[in-house]
């Protein structure tokens, strides 16, 4: 193993970047929720990165955040895709700027 | 550095950069899961072989394909024709931007506090199993209800209005 | 398509040359899908060569395809009407070289019995080049085995350079072939003069 | 008119089409199924409109395989439409035959041997047993079977077209019927053929009982699905199989018992529950019944000439006058009409197609159906678009 | 010499190995065992079409394929030359990258799921601790080929395909999941090898093979559907079903592109066979202790071929469901039943030894079936029927 | 039924299927009191069909009175006068409830050019619908208060009515590999002239 | 239960397969270039002209009647009389087809021909395999190609030949007691006119 930790918190923290630009930059909500996802998920390689390098593997301790926050994303998915399913049949768009501007 | 790292890194971040920046939106979402590989490959070479399947489990073969289907219930297929960046996307550039010169800032800071080398931790699965229903056993409850409470929601959400009146 | 250098080339090695041409009629003759496509009475007997007492699975052909892209030959079983044509030369474009036609029946080659019809199309050879004609109204069973063997032997000798060649080889030949309109007392035009130059008569 | 007490009131106008209002928030989905279409087994088009995936607008459209046959007919001799007529319905040439033979029958007052009209009687059941089997073997690969109820269906037809090549030279396009009786007589040798054949037959339909009745997943896609009212089906003509599903009495060969028909004592089954199941059970039990008269025709069958000696096969030329001649074709009531002038060729030439009429109803039957089910109702109507589109 | 045979691969491997350099040993053992599955399979899947043919053509009173080769065993070569040099159609409208990818990633996501099936003794590629897991994740990914195939066509029916595709297999693969969680609960492990072990003791000669338990005999049927659907086999070939959509996601698809989804699909066929023979017929263990000495990897060929067969003969006689139906029947029927197979499993292993877990577990099992069975036909309104005559 | 003008069509043929001609304007009142009738319950019609029967030029001798030669004469004299023709549509009923039939009604138009105007009988009996498209289709007759009025077998950018007596087919060159002096002469129109081979010789 | 018509469904299949390799019953194909099946007496498919004696030109029972002509319902004969006579089989003077066409790509097989023809002339044929690549030239059959002896019609007919050919006797013997009272007579009037020629019957 001779990737050191910075590197794969480097990695890290250029995802969640990347993630927080599509969640600030898209007008499609879904792609919103996609920049969200990609946040999520660079935090989990976070998780798994400390816990790798951590004192103590043997505990697991962020192995099993990383699992649970996999678990919450996907519900976290499910229950947002569901909402903008939601929303589209109501506003007939998923443009996030429309909706802003329809207001309800 | 290894070979196997940049490689996984390049994917995972050019599979993250796609899924941004792309017009089409199924393209993205089908980036995305480019991105959900890469960092699946990442997890696997961190040794942690059961968070990476399942993270392949889950975002490639649920919550990818959960997108897809919201991508192509909402119609969204059809590259739109107006432009496909909010109007404000240089303020979100910018936050974005300065959110990751503060996180490389703080890691390239603390490089030299941080570990270089561990040992390998030998993680079975059955080890990941005892903890599960051991020491992880309420927390693992409570997902459990999350994910519960998460799958009504999610339904009734989607559900017709109409269906939904009966 | 093959250059001239390439050409002697190949031809220096001689068996080569053959082999890879056997090899590849022998592919292509033994895996022959049909198009799932049926007009009229003939259909039933194509549908009667695909079942157990005459079985063209034996060829290797029993596996109909619905889509046009995966198919390799189109049986034109019965009668084109002015209405169908345009769809069945539609469907022709669609297939994927190399693609072959059986026009089965006297409907499909000439119009048959049915042929001083206001609405029926005088043979399908008008409109895409037909392979191999059975006669018959319809054919038994039998008659599309031997035509489909017919088939078979055709393409065995066909010769993969040289002015012989299979159309999908031809650079020129290939192509779209123009779907007839339906105009307002016929198909318009009543022929595509490209496949099917009208013949001369001398007596 | 029979109707069920159970019958639900779910239509008040139900002599019209009904139109189902798409839902709120569904866009349409105009699909276009055929003219080249796996599933419409010939050359048809619907043209349907869907809800996700429901139906709510569905137009057939014909004229695929329109070849004339009417106008041919008027331009040709009596005699030289019979080998058209074989053409109609290509898979029940024989019945075909037969009704155009009884309506120039009535045209010209002609009188049919006995032993033709058994003959007849047995060639027409042994089409409907063909027919019914082979519509079968249709219905359940339209369900998606990869052939084999089909393969069975056609193993048997092949036994019953050797037969009928046998006997009139060909296999489909038998052009064996003449107005006053048949054109070859029949040969002992023949005869036993047939009772061989027949005597098979029983094992067969059970054999396709075995493979399908009961199978689930035929029951759970067909039940229920495609319901034709009784009164709806009545007041659109809908005439065969498809009427006796609907749950009423009305076979042709018992109302105008034509040729001997009176003779032979068979049940007309019923169905109550006027769905697809109903329309391929009616099927299944009318081959039972089938192969009960042909077994009882080729015991008794007398002998003698099978062609009235007077008929003449040219320079027909029937009196001025016209006639409606019907039989209960495998299909329903296949009728023909003719106008003569007094000339060689019939001055008008109607067939009254019983595919045609009974699609008047696909759509009310598909409405508010799966796209899946289409597929389904269409195939139990059971048409051949040579008789369709003539 | 019954070792040899047995292991005869495993040490032709070594032997190979062993010319080459030590610093390039262990990746040319995996270069090698991934090239043998790479040739093997498609093989495989070229037999296999035949013997489909040739069996679906049994089953319909007919030959099938004899002219091609004896027997017609080279057919599937010349559909291959056929297949190869067919032009490759892209319609215009279509999105070419994904429309290109679409058929690699199946095959490449279904070659990765025999990585961990272990094919005899010492036979498998990765012996991989979350084995099972992999197997399931790497299958998950298959999906999004097929509906990346459906959509980059730009046809209605293509993408029609498609969408039932996705939405067929997401739904069996939680069954598909569950039941084969009872073997995981009863073996304590995640490992095919291990399972494979577990299985592989006899008593009075006969297998400790968990389908001839309760639990497993159950888990293995529900098993077996769900596979069916999650494999797009007939009665569950709605995605194809060609009778409503066209060709399904590969209408578009011509030639040599089209030839891989079918090999996609034959592979995913015997890796779910692979799979289903590892956890429930005992993997590559012989079936009577007398039978040890045949070699370990012809039984779990001969078990998986045996699976396939079965596929075949489902696909020769039953007619396929409607999609509500299907969903229906996996959600309120499959999944619900595996549920309670799940805690019959339970069951089984804290009831000890005795033969009451015997009696408890199928009871549970078949008055649990039979209400199911009844409650479904109920809900879905069928059943069989009495007809009248007319006078 | 007063005034509902239904006359009674005599067949000549042994058949003595004998037919009602309805005035097309009481048409379907008559139509509706066949099928509701209990005694009648004609529920089910069968067949719809159309008739043409084109204009007939009809000489006939006349007797008229003519001075000749200063003296009043009957001369008989030929004229010729064109019998307007007509479309007829012919209905078969029967009962499916009292199992009789088949009752024949027939209508006809007033002419064959602009005045083929026929009251549908659809909403009475659904299954006229495809049949009178049909009848629509091949003969031109136009049917009022049909709900879907379009032509059911040619396509819909045709406009001839091909089951007429006087429709002419299309010229689609029809080629005969055996050629007599008909085809030749019509190949011979179909043909560009080509050197050396003059065709139909 | 639920399952138990499933389950019936595959039993019965299973019993075909099994049954394929043992019942001939339930193998029902026959392959056809090699095997055939037995020829059926009745089966027609295409019209032949018969010929007696050995010449096919001089033996050819046509007489150009030109009725089956004008019966064909397709119109696929073609007919020229011949402006001459020459003798039949019977030594009767008779035009005889200088021409006579049938365009097998419209034929029908309907045996109207046959049964029009007053002269037992045209009979069907039991050969299908008439496949071709060749539009116009290869199903076009002239007199040469039609014309089949009486043989081969008693071959492949044989209990109708035989029936036409007691009928054909009885014709012929009405014919000749005809000609011979005739010859009686004439002789009995003591004209030198040699007597007709000796009637040659077919084979």
């Amino acid at each position: 193993m001779a990737t050191p930790l910075t590197g794969f918190l480097l990695v890290a923290a250029l995802l969640f970047a990347v993630g927080l630009a599509g969640a600030l930059t898209r007008r499609n909500a879904i792609l919103v929720l996609i920049g969200i996802e990609l946040m999520l998920n660079s935090a989990n390689l976070n998780l798994i990165a400390f816990w790798r390098y951590g004192p103590h593997p043997e505990a697991l301790t962020g192995m099993m955040f990383a699992i649970f926050s996999i678990a919450v994303a996907a519900a976290e998915a499910a229950v947002g895709l569901g909402l903008v399913i939601q929303i589209y049949r109501h506003a007939k768009t998923t443009d996030l700027d429309l909706m802003n501007r329809m207001k309800g | 550095m290894t070979f196997a790292f940049w490689l996984f890194a390049v994917l995972t971040l050019a599979g993250g950069l796609a899924a941004v920046l792309l017009k089409n939106t199924v393209h993205c979402a089908l980036a995305l899961t480019v991105a959900f590989a890469g960092l699946a490959l990442l997890f696997l070479d961190l040794d942690a072989q059961f968070a990476g399947f399942a993270q392949i489990l889950v975002y490639i073969g649920a919550v990818a394909i959960l997108v897809v289907f919201a991508i192509l219930l909402t119609r969204g297929s059809e590259t739109p024709q107006e432009g496909v960046f909010s109007h404000n996307w240089f303020a979100g550039l910018a936050i974005a931007a300065a959110v990751f010169a503060v996180l490389a800032w703080a890691v390239l800071a603390s490089a030299h506090v941080l570990p270089h080398e561990a040992a390998m931790p030998t993680v079975t699965v059955a080890q990941i199993g005892q903890a599960l229903i051991g020491r992880y056993v309420l927390p693992l409850e409570i997902v459990a209800l999350l994910l519960t409470a998460a799958m009504i929601g999610a339904v009734i959400v989607a559900m017709d209005e109409k269906e939904r009146a009966k | 398509m093959v250059d001239e250098g390439l050409k002697i080339e190949l031809g220096k090695q001689g068996v080569f040359v053959t082999t890879i041409e056997e090899l590849y009629n022998w592919g292509r003759k033994s895996s022959i899908w049909p198009m799932q496509f049926g007009l009229a009475c003939c259909a039933i007997e194509m549908i009667a060569t695909t079942m157990a007492r005459y079985d063209l699975a034996r060829f290797g052909a029993e596996v109909f395809r619905p889509s046009p892209r995966q198919a390799d030959m189109m049986i034109i079983s019965g009668t084109v009407t002015k209405k169908m044509a345009p769809q069945v030369v539609r469907l022709y474009n669609q297939m994927a070289e190399p693609k072959y036609v059986i026009a089965m029946g006297a409907c499909a080659i000439s119009g048959g019995p049915f042929k001083q019809g206001y609405n029926v199309l005088k043979g399908i050879d008008r409109y895409i080049p037909v392979d191999v004609h059975i006669p018959g109204c319809p054919p038994r069973p039998e008659a599309l085995l031997q035509a489909f063997m017919t088939l078979q032997k055709k393409i065995e000798a066909q010769h993969l350079t040289g002015a012989g060649r299979p159309r999908h080889l031809d650079a020129e030949g290939q192509g779209e072939f123009p779907v007839p309109v339906q105009g307002e007392h016929d198909l318009e035009p009543t022929s595509n003069k490209g496949v099917w130059p009208l013949p001369v008569i001398i007596r | 008119m029979t109707i069920p007490a159970h019958a639900p009131e779910q239509l008040k106008n139900w002599n019209r089409p009904r139109i189902i209002e798409p839902g709120g928030d569904g866009d349409l989905l105009e699909v276009a199924m055929g003219p080249h279409h796996p599933s419409t087994h010939g050359v048809f088009r619907m043209d349907v409109a869907l809800d996700g995936e429901r139906v709510i607008r569905l137009k057939p459209v014909f004229g695929y395989l329109h070849r004339n046959h009417e106008k041919i007919a008027e331009s040709v001799s009596y005699l030289a439409s019979m080998p058209y007529t074989d053409r109609l319905d290509y898979i029940c040439s024989l019945t075909n035959n037969w009704a155009y033979a009884l309506a120039v029958e009535k045209l010209t007052s002609q009188e049919v041997p006995e032993r033709a009209e058994y003959l007849r009687v047995i060639l027409g059941e042994l089409t409907r047993i063909q027919n019914h089997a082979s519509s079968i073997g249709f219905l359940i690969q339209e369900m998606g079977a990869s052939g084999t109820p089909l393969m069975y269906a056609f193993r048997e037809r092949e036994k019953i077209l050797d037969l009928f090549e046998a006997l009139t030279g060909s296999r489909m396009m038998c052009n064996y019927m003449r107005f006053g009786g048949c054109r070859v007589d029949a040969s002992a040798a023949w005869l036993d053929a047939a009772r061989k054949v027949v005597a098979g037959l029983p094992g067969f339909v059970d054999e396709f009982d075995q493979l399908l009745s009961s199978n689930e997943i035929l029951m759970a896609r067909t039940q229920g699905v495609g319901i034709l009212r009784p009164e709806l089906a009545v007041n659109a003509g809908v005439t065969g199989p498809m009427l006796r599903a609907s749950g009423i009495n009305y076979d042709i060969r018992k109302v105008d018992s034509y040729g001997i028909y009176n003779r032979f004592p068979f049940r007309v089954p019923l169905g109550d529950h006027w769905d697809v199941y109903d329309r391929f059970m009616i099927r299944m039990l009318e081959m039972r019944e089938s192969i009960k008269i042909v077994e009882q025709a080729l015991k008794d069958i007398p002998a003698g000439p099978v062609m009235d000696p007077k008929a003449k096969i040219r320079g027909f030329r029937p009196k001025a006058g016209e006639a409606y001649g019907r039989i209960e074709a495998p299909k329903g009531e296949l009728g023909f009409y003719l106008i003569s002038d007094g000339g060689p060729n019939p001055y008008r030439y109607r067939v009254r197609p019983p595919s045609l009429i009974n699609l008047t109803v696909l759509e009310d039957m598909c409405l508010g159906s799966d796209i899946a089910d289409v597929v389904l109702i269409f195939g139990s109507v059971d048409i051949v678009l040579g008789e369709v589109d003539r | 010499m019954i070792d040899t045979l047995d292991q005869i691969f495993v040490l032709l491997k070594h032997w190979i190995v062993s010319f080459l350099p030590g610093a390039c040993q262990p990746a040319a053992s995996v270069v090698i065992s991934v090239a043998v599955i790479v040739v093997l399979f498609p093989l495989l899947f070229a037999l296999t079409t035949v013997f489909e043919r040739k069996g679906l053509a049994r089953i319909q009173n007919r030959i099938g394929p004899n002219r091609t080769g004896p027997f017609g065993v080279l057919q599937p070569i010349a559909d291959g030359i056929k297949s190869l040099t067919k032009e490759d159609i892209v319609p215009s409208s279509a999105d070419s990258a994904v429309h290109f990818l679409a058929p690699l990633v199946l095959v490449v996501a279904v070659f990765m799921g025999f990585a961990v099936l272990p094919m005899g003794r010492n036979m498998a590629l990765v012996d991989m601790d979350a084995g099972l897991l992999f197997f399931f994740a790497i299958g998950a990914s298959t999906e999004l080929s097929v509906f990346m195939a459906g959509w980059s066509s730009r046809n209605k029916y293509s993408l029609l395909g498609a969408m039932r595709a996705v939405a067929q297999m997401i739904s069996y693969e939680v069954p598909l999941l569950m039941s084969s969680v009872a073997v995981v609960m009863i073996t304590g492990s995640l490992s095919l090898n291990k399972i494979v072990a577990a299985q592989n003791q006899y008593t009075f000669g006969l297998p400790h093979w968990y389908i001839f338990t309760p639990w497993g005999l159950a888990a293995f049927l529900l098993y077996a559907i769900a596979a069916t659907a999650e494999t797009n086999r007939s009665p569950f070939d709605l995605p194809e079903g060609e009778s409503e959509l066209v060709a399904g996601y590969h209408t578009e698809y011509s030639g040599f592109k089209f030839a891989l989804f079918f090999l996609g699909e034959y592979l995913a066929m015997f890796s779910i066979s692979g799979l289903g023979t590892t956890l429930f017929l005992g993997g590559w263990s012989s079936p009577l202790e007398v039978l040890g000495w045949v070699p370990s990897w012809f039984w779990f060929f001969s078990k998986m071929m045996m699976s396939i067969f079965v596929f075949i003969w489902l696909r020769g006689t039953l007619p396929r469901l409607r999609q509500d139906q299907l969903m229906n029947f996996a959600w309120k029927f499959v999944l619900p039943l595996t549920m309670l197979n799940l805690f019959v499993t339970a069951l089984w292993r804290f009831l000890g030894d005795g033969w009451e877990r015997w009696v408890f577990c199928t009871a549970i099992l078949v008055a649990a079936y039979v209400v199911m069975g009844r409650v479904e036909m109920r809900a879905e309104h069928f059943g069989p029927r009495r007809y009248r005559y007319a006078e | 039924m007063p005034g509902a003008g239904v006359g009674i069509v005599s067949n000549p043929g042994p058949s003595g299927q004998h037919s009602l001609r309805l005035n097309p304007s009481h048409a379907a009142a008559v139509a509706k009191f066949l099928r509701d009738d209990a005694e009648l319950a004609l529920d089910f019609l069968s067949n719809v069909t159309g008739v043409d029967w084109p204009d007939k030029e009809i000489a006939e001798k006349v007797k008229v009175s003519k001075a000749v030669d200063g003296v009043e004469q009957t001369v008989e004299e030929t004229r010729k006068r064109v019998e307007p023709g007509c479309l007829e549509v012919v209905y078969h009923l029967f009962s499916v409830a009292r199992k009789h039939g088949p009752v024949i009604l027939r209508m006809r138009t007033v002419n064959r050019t602009d005045q083929v105007e026929l009251p549908s009988l659809t909403s009475i009996w659904r299954s006229a619908e495809f049949q009178e498209r049909e009848v629509f289709d091949l003969y031109g007759v136009v049917f009022t208060g049909h709900p879907d009025l379009r032509r059911l077998l040619m396509w819909d950018e045709f406009t001839d009515h091909p089951m007429r007596r006087d429709y002419v087919e299309p010229d689609d060159f029809e080629y005969e590999p055996t050629a007599h002096d008909a085809v030749a002469a019509r190949a011979a129109a179909h043909q560009e002239p080509r050197e050396g081979k003059v065709a139909g010789q | 239960m639920l399952g138990e018509g499933i389950l019936k469904g595959l039993a019965e299949t299973a019993k075909n397969f099994v049954g394929s390799f043992f019942s001939a019953e339930r193998m029902t194909t026959v392959e056809y270039p090699e095997e055939r099946i037995a020829p059926i007496e009745a089966a027609r498919v295409f019209p032949f002209l018969v010929y007696d004696g050995i010449e096919w030109d001089a033996g050819l029972r046509c007489v150009a009647c030109q009725i089956c002509e004008k019966e064909c319902p397709p119109k696929c004969i073609f007919i020229e009389k011949s402006k001459d006579k020459k003798p039949d089989a019977v030594g009767k003077p008779q035009f005889y087809p200088t021409r006579f066409d049938i365009d097998i790509s419209v034929c029908m097989s309907c045996q109207i021909c046959v049964e029009v023809c007053p002269f037992e002339a045209i009979k069907m044929d039991n050969v299908f395999e008439l496949s071709t690549d060749d539009r116009f030239d290869g199903l076009l059959l002239d007199r040469k190609q039609l014309a089949k002896p009486n043989a081969y019609y008693h071959q492949i007919h044989p209990t109708e030949a035989a029936v036409v050919e007691a009928r054909l006797a009885a014709d012929r013997a009405k014919s000749d007691a005809k000609q011979t009272a005739a010859a009686i007579a004439s002789a009995i009037k003591g004209a030198e006119r040699p007597l007709p020629p000796p009637t040659t019957g077919g084979d």
